[in-house]
């Protein structure tokens, strides 16, 4: 299969919903001739004209509150929000508005909006263009989270996203956009609510984010030469969850470990590792370990910022300690 | 069209649709101060002619966004007073199955997009409604209704500068009620509002928002210029509230004077100056009017008891709606 | 002891602390004449004159940002944000400035300021004025947050955040303002990080926060009526969280059930769940029960509104069943 | 003070101070280049006279907030090269003992509250710094430094309308440099710059920015004014970066021409323009400025020397400062 980056990858799954649907248009802070600053949109202007590739001023709060009226009237936006950490800036349009609409109107409007946007740090990106604030938009009901692993999954997921009719919120890894995965040409889709297992195994589980993806894949690699067989899982989508992939091999494994780039207190990890300890909790050899990133803003030093993050060789350590019984008994 | 709007009919339906509201307000307050409606709720009673005078010149296919104080637009956009009167008391047959209340009650039929209880939320969606027209390449106008306090968030003025930018056709429509809150608008607002649109290019306009033949000449003429594409355009209407900034606001002295109100009650009331042009130029007798502004009461106390008659909704709705299909 | 109603409470402290330090002022939306909406501010502008006191327009991302310019340059501002919701209005300037100021310069700068709001449903004020938004915050490094459960914390708590040298949110459970409870009338302050044994009790461990301290109180009054002897907890800090006494209590009763008015999915009840789950694993007799808000937005509806939150006949239900042993049997 | 300002130290020090800037950005540049810098970094080159023409009129009890593009700020407050290389190389060192980085560079010592990431991110501490000391009775200035992109921030029509009802002591600096990233101001700024600040009440001016005798002599005129309480002020300044929209933005031409780019480095180069004028009126000769430039240059090449041998912040510093006691 033809391999493509998940850049292009993303730029696929938009040009053909555009195609194939006349309401989706592209918003955003130099999305058109730019094509981003990350150069994810390239091309899609020439192919659609600037009245569906909308350069818009510096105006987060602004742009996607544009977003969620054409939205609830008849279009399909898609937002482009060039980094993660701009988030907070748009939280009440998100939030309280396109979150809620559908529920507070008793049903008859609806706000078929995706926002992409991005996560990760180590790209020496310092503490506001590094952030990965999934948590925060995880939390609030009506609002679909998805959390692209691959280039295969980024297409997948952006095309189920534009087809919602609830506003979805996308996390690309932003130190993901050059790199390349199996695409096949012809048209699929990725459901929502659809965990994967990249890699079986039964000696524990990584369940693993976008980012945190290849790390646990790449720890996996370096335990099975120790004859450890981890099986990696992501979940695709945080809302909604596919708690069954997820309860199913826990509970073949007994032993998990939640791994995920945002902040760990009062993050994602706590959020997967409670229902796996809630609906199998008899089945675990040790509790649920959770890896986030610290808990602290993200410096830029390199010296500090990589200490910050979750790596493969973390992973290892700890799923050795794991599956060798040492956790047991710090709890 | 502006003609059409110019005939007795027009006028005698714009002075129903103030009466409605005003008798609308009444009984809500009404179930408020006898504790049969949960939460609290914002008058528009004073504020008439500026949703009426405005949502005449509107069809059914133009859209309005709401406030806080949204009854007012609801019941100028075509709203049913049983519908309405169910939604605040939080019944399953209300506008939004009780979900919403009165601060986001919306009538996706009328085109109101809804009322919203964040001061200022609904600019975004204005513009957006705004856009989407102009995308789709449909005539319809967008109206986005809001306060003079609302005029201290920042989104404005982000949604100004894409309208203007991109011509959309959107009217902003500031209802300068004198206060946002218990707070007097000089406190808060600096320099000139109209000179805050008119800096991103916007025409902008002032106008008595008590005077609904005024307010509705205008709203005409600019939705029709907007419907051709020389929108945005901004609008401030010079209004006042009577009641207090919600039903339980009361005691109200330390803010605004009773004479203060008095004037604006006896002097200035919408619907007293509109009926007395109405008569004096002959378009309708007292007696008609007299006859009109009952009937709507004994429309509104129909629908008020029905409403308190009227079911919850069942509990499995509870988690219904969070997605849709 | 004197007895003082929450509201009261809230009034004496700032006032002490603006009697205390002349750095210290208020400002927000109606906090002057008006005293807020809930009228907790009463009779401070009479006191410290309206340079003190400071009406604010409708503008919450921009008296944020003065609030932490204020702060950073030898200020102690102390915001009110009206209500919970307008939080995501000001996430920007709450999680990109003010919470990383502090790290970002190498600990150079320092931002004192208290954002006081509220959370708490079931006051018919639907989904825009009904949040309890404490996660979003709790989840970003570098702010602290606490959650008064009665007037007694709300003095104590309030008078240290004024005087703490990091930016504090304070949570006010906006259906308590009028609830008394006793308040000493010499000074005295709450530490940080310190939770409470509000009930001591050997059956279960009730871990309530804010507006949920009550409900887990009537809980175990009728459990006690039943022979179950619930302890309740009250960490009266999300950050930072006193792990020590939480796991104290729940080591010695083997079940736990954390309580939260905050949507329940990647909210507060997961992480304090996971923190228990990871240290006492093998002292729990069950998976920690987490009882957190329905995921929906507020409805409006009273016969909708009262089923989304935590009820103390929800939390009696859920007690006995796990002292039962019921609840081993669903994982 | 004003007369202070019109001798030629001052001048020679104002001149001293743009080669500075110049030169610390060459230098950066070259790390970049040389793969020594981590992350990205935005070039000031170009607008020299702005930051130097606003400093030299300020204080070190004085206060500005910085743009990601900020050390041209950073230099004409007051702050020095070892300490400002070793923070974009991420050392124990630098200003921040490495955890800010270039985008987020703060000299407390020289008044500097730091660089900020966030477009416009900074309006509010900026204005919060001149509520304070309106409050404290100081009668120090804050100046607010932001784009032509940053305008279309909601949050500065937020705090300018506060400014200006408390008259606070803030002066709101817009280095107009033509872009947004890689976006033309005029496609993404409807109406008038100025008069947006206008509609405030504010006063506001337009100036050069590639003539620091001009932008100097505004700025301590509305330093002193603002003293006194007649703030707040705006000033736009019309200036033009010279490197792209960051040191990785290369190939430009896409969105500016090559002609554009050489007729403002060629006509109106600020150092150029100033360095003409010192000759012309006997101020300094050729051969002293020759001088100065090589020796700023030397000392820029021994702070990189040194921040590239000095060491990164250890391990355990990861996790202090995330609260201070
Ligand atoms: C973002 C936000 N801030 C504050 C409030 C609280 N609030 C509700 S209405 C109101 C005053 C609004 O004044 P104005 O816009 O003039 O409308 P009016 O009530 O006068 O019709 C305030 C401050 C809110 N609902 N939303
Ligand atoms: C809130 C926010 N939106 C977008 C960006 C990305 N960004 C960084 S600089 C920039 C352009 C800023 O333009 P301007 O304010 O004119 O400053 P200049 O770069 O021209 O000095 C943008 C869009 C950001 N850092 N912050
Ligand atoms: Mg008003
Ligand atoms: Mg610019």
């Amino acid at each position: 299969m033809r391999e493509i980056t998940l850049s292009r990858a993303v730029n696929e799954a938009i040009a053909e919903e555009m195609r194939r649907d006349p309401r989706v248009f592209l918003m955003g802070e130099d999305v058109a001739e730019a094509g981003t600053p990350f150069k994810v949109l390239s091309g899609l202007v020439e192919e659609f004209g600037p009245e569906r590739v909308l350069d818009t001023p510096i105006s987060e709060p602004g742009f996607v509150g544009l977003a969620v009226g054409a939205a609830m009237t008849g279009a399909r936006p898609v937002v482009d929000l060039m980094f993660g950490d701009f988030l907070y800036l748009v939280m009440d349009q998100l939030c309280n508005q396109a979150a809620k609409q559908h529920y507070m109107s008793g049903g008859k409007l609806t706000v078929p909006m995706v926002l992409r946007t991005n996560l990760g740090a180590t790209r020496r990106s310092a503490a506001q263009h590094s952030q990965s604030l999934q948590a925060l938009v995880a939390h609030i009901p009506g609002l679909k989270v998805a959390m692209p692993s691959s280039a295969y999954e980024a297409k997948g997921l952006m095309k189920t996203a534009i087809r919602d009719e609830n506003p979805v919120v996308i996390f690309e890894d932003k130190l993901m956009y050059q790199d390349k995965a199996p695409v096949p040409e012809a048209e699929y889709l990725i459901p929502f609510g659809a965990a994967h297992i990249k890699r079986p195994g039964r000696d524990v589980t990584l369940i693993a984010t976008s980012s945190m993806v290849q790390v646990a894949e790449a720890a996996a690699g370096t335990l099975a030469h120790e004859g450890i067989e981890a099986e990696v899982v992501d979940p695709r989508t945080l809302v909604p969850l596919d708690e069954a992939t997820l309860l199913e091999s826990v509970k073949r494994t007994s032993r998990a470990i939640v791994i995920d780039e945002g902040h760990q207190s009062y993050g994602v990890t706590a959020e997967i590792a409670s229902r796996l300890t809630e609906k199998a909790f008899y089945h675990l050899d040790a509790p649920v370990v959770r890896m986030g990133a610290m808990d602290v803003p993200v410096p830029f030093s390199p010296a500090l910022e990589d200490l910050t993050v979750p790596t493969p060789g973390g992973v290892v350590e700890t799923a050795r300690r794991l599956c060798a019984g040492e956790l047991i008994h710090a709890a | 069209m502006t003609d059409a709007r110019t005939n007795s009919e027009d006028y005698l339906r714009m002075y129903r649709q103030m009466v409605r509201i005003r008798t609308f307000e009444d009984n809500a307050n009404q179930l408020y101060l006898s504790a049969k409606m949960p939460g609290l709720t914002h008058m528009y009673s004073g504020e008439e002619a500026v949703a009426v005078g405005i949502c005449e010149a509107l069809t059914d296919s133009d859209r309005i966004t709401s406030t806080h104080r949204g009854h007012g637009h609801c019941v100028a956009k075509g709203a049913e007073f049983r519908e309405m009167f169910c939604e605040l008391l939080g019944k399953a047959e209300g506008y939004c199955r009780g979900k919403g209340g009165s601060m986001h009650i919306a009538d996706q039929s009328h085109g109101n997009l809804g009322a919203n209880a964040i001061v200022g939320g609904s600019m975004g969606i204005a513009t957006g409604s705004a856009l989407r027209a102009k995308l789709a390449g449909s005539d319809d106008v967008t109206v986005c209704f809001f306060g003079d306090g609302a005029t201290a968030q920042g989104l404005w003025y982000e949604v100004m500068n894409m309208a203007a930018l991109w011509k959309l056709p959107v009217i902003y429509a500031c209802e300068n009620n004198g206060y946002s809150e218990y707070t007097k608008t000089e406190e808060i607002a600096a320099g000139s509002i109209t000179a805050r649109a008119e800096a991103f290019g916007i025409e902008a306009h002032r106008v008595d928002g008590q005077d609904v033949l005024a307010v509705n000449a205008l709203a005409r003429d600019l939705v029709a210029r907007a419907r051709r594409g020389e929108g945005p355009f901004f609008v401030e209407l010079e209004t006042y509230r009577y009641h207090g900034h919600h039903v339980g606001d009361i005691n109200r002295e330390y803010y605004r004077s009773k004479e203060e109100e008095r004037d604006w009650k006896e002097n200035r009331d919408p619907i007293l100056r509109f009926r007395g042009w109405l008569v004096a130029e002959g378009i309708a007798a007292e007696a008609e009017l007299e006859a009109m502004t009952a009937e709507i009461a004994e429309d509104a106390a129909a629908a008020v008891a029905y409403a308190e008659a009227a079911a919850y909704p069942p509990a499995h709705e509870v988690d219904m709606h969070v997605f849709a299909d």
